[in-house]
């Protein structure tokens, strides 16, 4: 499944980009995420609960950042697995300065298998584009 | 097929119930029309489940100074098959109709629908046209939210946690006002693709009040503002159906790209636009 | 993850006869049924509230057992197949199933007989396109439904004469 | 309308209501899950959630330690036992060896890893969680024709190319013949992988007694003396210890035509742990783990004269195979190429199959096997040969059928055609819907603007499998017929209903030959211990392969009745009518019972003559037998959603004699649900990385009662020549004769915007992009 978007971030594009590579910041923006340890040469490890109406799961993951080209763009790949079935999203971002603020465009490709993906069909889309939102508000508001 | 264990809670009295659901792995069982599927998949896994069904007063539906108030654990097959709900609001009772199968309808209760906000459920795009009013009760004592309010994102409503959707409260329609609810179903599921509520006060064809709700097209129902006042503004139905679209970051799956959606969507806004005038004269 | 759960008392009643058990809250209806009371009528089809296979009335509705608690069920009256027959006359609706060969492996046939008693319940002559609507929670992968619709038909003018 | 048979009357030919049914109707048929032994255990299996990965490591310890778990097993427990067997073999092919549990790497969604045993079905359930598994996640490869690239990842790493064989068949000047043609039409038409979606999934019972060392394996099957076979050699059991029990099967459709890991391993752990054991295939299992149907890719060209005459047919199939060949796997699309003329006199062929593994369930049987995706492709051609001809489809296909007066024919693949009259279902259909009058409809519709669509199949298949050359296994069938010393009729067929109503079919024979009360026939079938070995039910065989060696059983019993009717009337001359023997000379005559007491009794006995009264017959079908028939459908497209509406369907086939109306009929609605499933709403998809979108109803629909048109079923009665009862077989009829009517009514409806072909299924959203001017 394609996943496309946009946001906007209130902030510079040095500072954008340099959050979006802060364990720190991204354990705190990632909707669910419990845990975030560096792995080696940005990479980490990750513990995820996911809460999704009645669905639940706790994730074992790895966030990966490469291909990085600051402040313009780099590939996040962030994947878990877990009882339920396991996911993978992964792709581009892209920061362009749009007057006092930064665009990040992603576009990428979200992945999901075992049980998840039997009833899960139809709501990958709507989820995924709620977790990015969610990831977006939140970095919003942890900005110092 | 096999859930994980669970204790399992059967209140007596509102209170009691809200008492129970103030423990975070406390989930509140209403039909389960829902819930038990993904239980049964492991994908959701309460420690406990709050039976509602022993908690009093909860089924009824009554008309009471101009609404009808419909219990949370009143049934889609109570809804679509009540005199007073098919009389006084037949808006309701069509969409409570196209839920899934008798078999599901005979279970699954209108709190229990709504307080899980599935994205292509069929009661928020009636809600949402009949400008609905949800009461949801705490610990702390029972508000009350609109429709448009209640509806936050996919799977995510003005619920808290500990909180429970007590009762639905929707216009008794005055005359004059015609209503249809038209849906694209998903024929495996039976989940809508697009479903679109209409809901119109129209003296000799002109439109006085529009209010259009719609599921299925996007993360979360809503209420098309657009559509809504160009039929206002005397905008044709035709016209006013394609403005359905207008900004929509419409879902895309399997069964249906985000481009068909909302083609779609203005396909069965108009449908709906027309039967509701039709019904309206 | 493992939790030791109590077990509940449910007293139910089957067929006009009472059972008392004591069960796990997570045991469902079509489990209860099927294995502790070995009314094996009901069949098991799918884990997604789809198929039908396993519909029994309770308190005179039908639903999806394999979406039901057995402790959801306690102090209930159920049906399932296996009490639709009385005295050892089968009821209209299975004589028609039976007439009409609205069965072919079997397998839908209870559940899909317990919806069509409910359509016949709320609706006595229903048209086809009632018909079809009353049975839309129950697959049928033999019979392509069209003898289905016949024996419901021909239930409904039977049970009316 | 059925009535109950008491009085004697012939019943064949009679919509007699089915002996089976009141078992069914009142909840009291037994299938595998309703049975409960004593101390059984219950299974779960653990599967792969990746399509393609290493296994690096499996934690067991967790998962043994649940109260209520008796064992786990992993692959290394049982290396040695299977491999899970593939019957099919075709020259060079390449044979993945398939372990019953995966041993150090998975090579699709669902492949079944480690196995939990427990004292029951949830606690089963709660320890599969517990079994950890560690994978190396690999690239996977799901589409057959991105296998075939350079550079797709290797399914089975030994075999990069990802081809399990190639072949070939032709007959006549092939490149000639299209250096010549006046017309050519090409087309890549693909048949889409479907899921059988049998309403009772898979589900096997082992139990194993070891003081008789005896192993009973109960099981939902099509198949129970194959499966014993191949089960005993998979375990190691003499197969004379191994007893198959196919009690009630909930369909099968031909995914139950098959051995399956599960049945060896529920087997294995049997006899391991001494217990019986359960297995119940969940629903999502049955959509990643039961083998799916068709698969196909096929590339087309026709070749014909200006006049319409068909003068070569050319195809390139590429058959998705799955990730293992399952029991006949490889055999299916060879059976297209088989029926790949149709109908058609064209003696030029030419086909090659390439078989390419992808990280995928395997493909084999399921209802039709080969012969829709070659009816699909022969009947889409046709319609696009008329098209480019602007020639009438009805005209061009009455043009090219074989004629009633060249029977028996020789078919271009090699096939002897038993007998037929190809134009007569055509114009019974053709007259039913009022083909003059609906095309004048149609003109008026799209003067409206309305796409109104009028699309017809013309269908052949082969059936009654079959000869045993022909046959994986052997082609017979078995018989055999009992007549207790009270009278009364056993009959021991070793085909293997379910669903087919041959228990009351096969007892309408046995009345109408030995003039008894169709109430005291009893058929049984399904149990190895009970039942001489038979091949089982598939391929529209049970009653023209089945019911032939009854008929042939029943003749061999009339003359011993005769023989010990002739003696206890003490005359040379006996008739045997209506459940007596009579004396020609004095009229004297004795009942049936009379004569089974007397063969028991043996006080006496006719020369030469054994005591008792049965007769067990093996036979072997000289051919196939070849059914035929016409589907006519109307369609109407939505201009605004896409959505096709099937607004007449009209069914005329000829499936040889008509032994049971009601039950033909029965098959052949059966038969279109599922044709009109793949032509509208079935797919299995499979995303790029090997995980099957359509796991579970809520997103794989098959059609329910509100998506079924009303069929209009009618015959043609062609006696098959092939058997005495001149039956032909009606199991798969419907679902071949329906995916080419459906889409060339769809096509037709859309041909005024140009549109020539459309792939199935005939999704709204694909419709809409096409009257959008997009690609379809």
């Amino acid at each position: 499944m394609k996943v496309t978007g946009s946001h906007l971030v209130p902030l510079d594009r040095a500072r954008v980009y340099s959050m979006l590579q802060d364990p720190e910041v991204l354990a705190a923006c990632m909707p669910g995420c419990e845990k975030l340890e560096k792995s080696g040469e940005d990479s980490y490890t990750m513990k995820m609960k996911m809460a999704l109406a009645a669905i639940s799961g706790q994730f074992d993951g790895k966030v990966s950042i490469t291909d990085q080209n600051p402040p313009g763009s780099f590939r996040l790949l962030v994947e878990g697995t877990s009882k339920i079935g396991f996911m993978k999203g992964g792709g581009l971002l892209t920061l362009t300065t749009e007057g006092d603020a930064t665009c990040v465009a992603y576009e990428g490709d979200v992945q999901v298998g075992g049980t998840l993906a039997a009833v899960g069909q139809r709501l990958i889309d709507a989820t995924s584009k709620m977790m990015i939102k969610r990831f977006f508000e939140k970095l919003i508001a942890v900005q110092p | 097929m096999i859930a994980h264990p669970f204790d399992y809670l059967t209140p007596k009295s509102l209170p009691e119930a809200l008492l129970l659901l103030a423990d975070p792995d406390a989930k509140a069982l209403a039909g389960g029309m829902s819930l038990i599927p993904m239980m049964k998949l492991r994908l959701a896994a309460p420690a406990k489940l709050v039976d509602l069904r022993g908690v009093p007063g909860l089924t009824s539906i009554s008309e009471e100074s101009g609404r009808l108030k419909i219990g949370a654990l009143a049934t889609h097959f109570d809804i679509e098959s009540s005199r007073l709900v098919r009389a006084k609001c037949p808006l309701l009772a069509m969409a409570a109709a196209h839920i899934g199968d008798v078999q599901v309808r005979n279970m699954g209760t209108i709190g229990g629908s709504i307080a899980h906000a599935d994205p292509a459920a069929d009661y928020p795009a009636a809600l949402q046209a009949l400008e609905a009013t949800i009461s949801i009760a705490g610990v702390g004592g029972t508000r009350a939210v609109s429709a448009a309010e209640f509806f936050v994102d996919t799977f995510t409503t003005a619920v808290g946690p500990g909180e429970l959707v007590v009762e639905v409260s929707v216009p008794v329609e005055a005359a004059g006002t015609g209503t249809s609810y038209q849906k694209c179903l998903q024929p495996a599921s039976g989940f809508a693709i697009v479903g679109v509520a209409a809901r119109l006060q129209a003296v000799s064809g002109n439109i006085s009040m529009a209010r259009i709700g719609v599921t299925g097209l996007s993360g979360c129902s809503f209420r098309a503002n657009g559509v809504e006042a160009l039929l206002e503004s005397g905008s044709d139905p035709q016209a006013a159906a394609a403005a359905i679209a207008n900004g929509i970051d419409a879902n895309s799956d399997i069964h249906a790209s985000a481009e068909y959606r909302l083609h779609l969507a203005r396909v069965y806004a108009a449908k709906a636009i027309r039967a509701a005038l039709a019904a309206a004269r | 993850m493992m939790i030791a759960i109590m077990r509940r008392a449910i007293a139910v009643t089957i067929n006009g006869k009472r059972h008392s058990n004591e069960v796990e809250p997570r045991l469902l209806l079509i489990h209860y049924l099927r294995d502790v009371l070995g009314l094996t009528g009901p069949h098991i089809g799918c884990e997604t509230s789809i198929c039908g296979a396993c519909t029994v009335l309770v308190n005179g509705k039908a639903i999806k057992s394999c979406t039901m608690f057995a402790v959801q069920a306690n102090g209930a009256d159920v049906l399932t197949i296996e009490g639709l027959a009385s005295d050892g006359n089968l009821h209209p609706i299975q004589n028609a199933f039976w007439e009409e060969h609205g069965a072919q492996c079997g397998y839908c046939t209870p559940g899909m007989i317990m919806a069509s008693k409910q359509l016949l319940d709320r609706n006595a002559s229903p048209t086809e396109e009632e018909i079809r609507h009353g049975l839309e929670g129950n697959l049928c992968r033999c019979t392509g439904y069209q003898h289905i619709v016949n024996a419901v038909k021909s239930a409904a003018a039977k049970m009316g004469a | 309308m059925a009535s109950v048979i008491t009085e004697q009357e012939k019943l064949i030919g009679k919509g007699i209501k089915r002996k089976e049914d009141p078992r069914l109707i009142t909840g009291t048929a037994t299938y595998v899950d309703d049975m409960q032994l004593p101390g059984m255990h219950h299974a779960c299996i653990v599967r792969s959630p990746y399509a393609a990965a290493n296994i690096k490591s499996i934690d067991i310890k967790a998962a043994l330690e649940t109260p209520g778990v008796v064992a786990v097993y992993t692959g290394a427990a049982v290396k040695d036992v299977g491999p899970v067997p593939c019957g099919a073999s075709l020259p060079g092919l390449r044979v993945p060896h398939h372990h019953i549990l995966a041993q150090d790497r998975v090579y699709f969604v669902g492949h079944p890893v480690a196995v939990v045993v427990a004292t029951d079905r949830y606690i089963a359930r709660d320890g599969a969680d517990l079994v950890e598994v560690d994978y190396d996640v690999l690239p996977a490869v799901a589409d057959p024709e991105k296998a075939l690239a350079d550079g797709a990842p290797a399914v089975h790493p030994q075999w990069p190319d990802n081809v399990a064989f190639n072949f070939h068949q032709e007959n006549g000047e092939v490149e000639k013949v299209f250096a010549e043609a006046e017309v050519v039409v090409k087309q890549r038409i693909t048949s889409q992988r479907l899921i059988p979606s049998s309403m009772e999934t898979r589900a096997v019972l082992a139990e194993y007694r070891s003081g008789e060392k005896a192993l009973t394996i109960y099981s939902s099957s099509q198949i129970p003396h194959l499966l014993r076979t191949l089960v005993a050699g998979m375990l190691g059991v003499p197969e004379h210890k191994l007893r198959v029990v196919v009690p009630e099967v909930g369909g099968g459709f031909g995914s139950k035509l098959n051995v399956y890991a599960e049945e060896a391993l529920m087997g294995w752990i049997a006899m391991k742990t001494g217990k019986p054991v359960k297995w119940i295939e969940s629903r999502r299992e049955n959509f990643l783990t039961t083998i799916h149907g068709r698969g196909h890719v096929d590339y087309y060209e026709i070749a014909a004269k200006k006049d319409g005459t068909i003068t070569g047919i050319r195809l390139k199939l590429i058959q998705d195979l799955g990730a293992y060949h399952q029991l006949l796997t490889p055999a299916i699309p060879t059976l297209s190429v088989l029926m790949m003329p149709g109908l058609y006199r064209c003696q030029t062929i030419c086909a090659d199959i390439v078989g390419v593994f992808t990280n995928c369930v395997p493909t084999d049987a399921y209802r039709g096997a080969g012969r829709p995706e070659a009816t699909h492709g022969i009947e889409r051609m046709v319609d696009m040969l008329a098209a480019e001809l602007k020639m009438d489809a009805a005209e061009l296909r009455l043009k090219n059928f074989i004629q009633p007066g060249e029977f028996p024919f020789a078919s271009a693949t090699g096939l002897t055609y038993d007998s037929g009259d190809y134009a007569k279902p055509l114009k019974k259909a053709l007259d039913i819907v009022n083909y003059m009058g609906l095309r004048e409809q149609q003109r008026k519709a799209r003067a409206e603007g309305r796409w109104m669509g009028i699309g017809m199949s013309t269908y052949g298949e082969i059936c009654a499998f079959g000869p045993s050359p022909a046959t994986p296994a052997g082609g017979w069938e078995s018989a055999s017929v009992r007549i207790e010393p009270s009278g009364k009729i056993t009959v021991h067929t070793g085909v293997s209903p379910h669903g087919q109503g041959e228990e009351t079919t096969f007892s309408q024979i046995v009345a109408d030959e030995l003039g008894v009360d169709f109430n005291d026939v009893v058929v049984l079938h399904g149990d190895t211990a009970i039942v001489q070995y038979g091949i089982g039910t598939f391929g529209s065989r049970g009653t023209a392969v089945g019911g032939t060696a009854l008929y042939f059983a029943l003749q061999e019993l009339k003359a011993k009745i005769k023989r010990f009717g002739a003696m206890l009337l003490d005359t040379d001359s006996v008739v045997y009518e209506e459940g007596r023997c009579a004396c020609r000379k004095t009229g004297n005559s004795v009942s049936l019972a009379e004569i089974a007491g007397a063969s028991y009794r043996a006080m006496k006995l006719p020369p030469g003559t054994e005591p008792g009264m049965m007769a067990t017959y093996f036979w072997e079908p000289p051919n196939f037998t070849f059914p035929f028939g016409a589907h006519i459908v109307v369609t109407e497209v939505d201009k605004e959603t896409g959505v096709v509406t099937i607004q007449r369907y009209v069914a005329v086939d000829d499936c040889g004699k008509i032994l049971n109306p009601l039950i033909v009929a029965g098959q052949v609605h059966g038969g279109v649900a599922q044709g009109i499933g793949q032509s509208l709403y079935e797919h299995g998809i499979y995303d790029d990385n090997g995980q099957l979108l359509t796991g579970e109803f809520m997103d794989y629909a098959i059609p329910k009662i509100t998506m079924m048109p009303w069929i209009e079923s009618e015959h043609t009665e062609t006696p098959s020549p092939v058997n005495p009862l001149g039956v032909k077989g009606v199991g798969e009829a419907g679902t071949i004769g329906c995916s080419p009517a459906v889409v060339n009514s769809v096509v037709d409806a859309l041909s005024p915007l140009g549109v020539r072909h459309l792939d199935m299924p005939l999704s709204p959203e694909k419709i809409w992009k096409v009257l959008q001017g997009g690609q379809a």
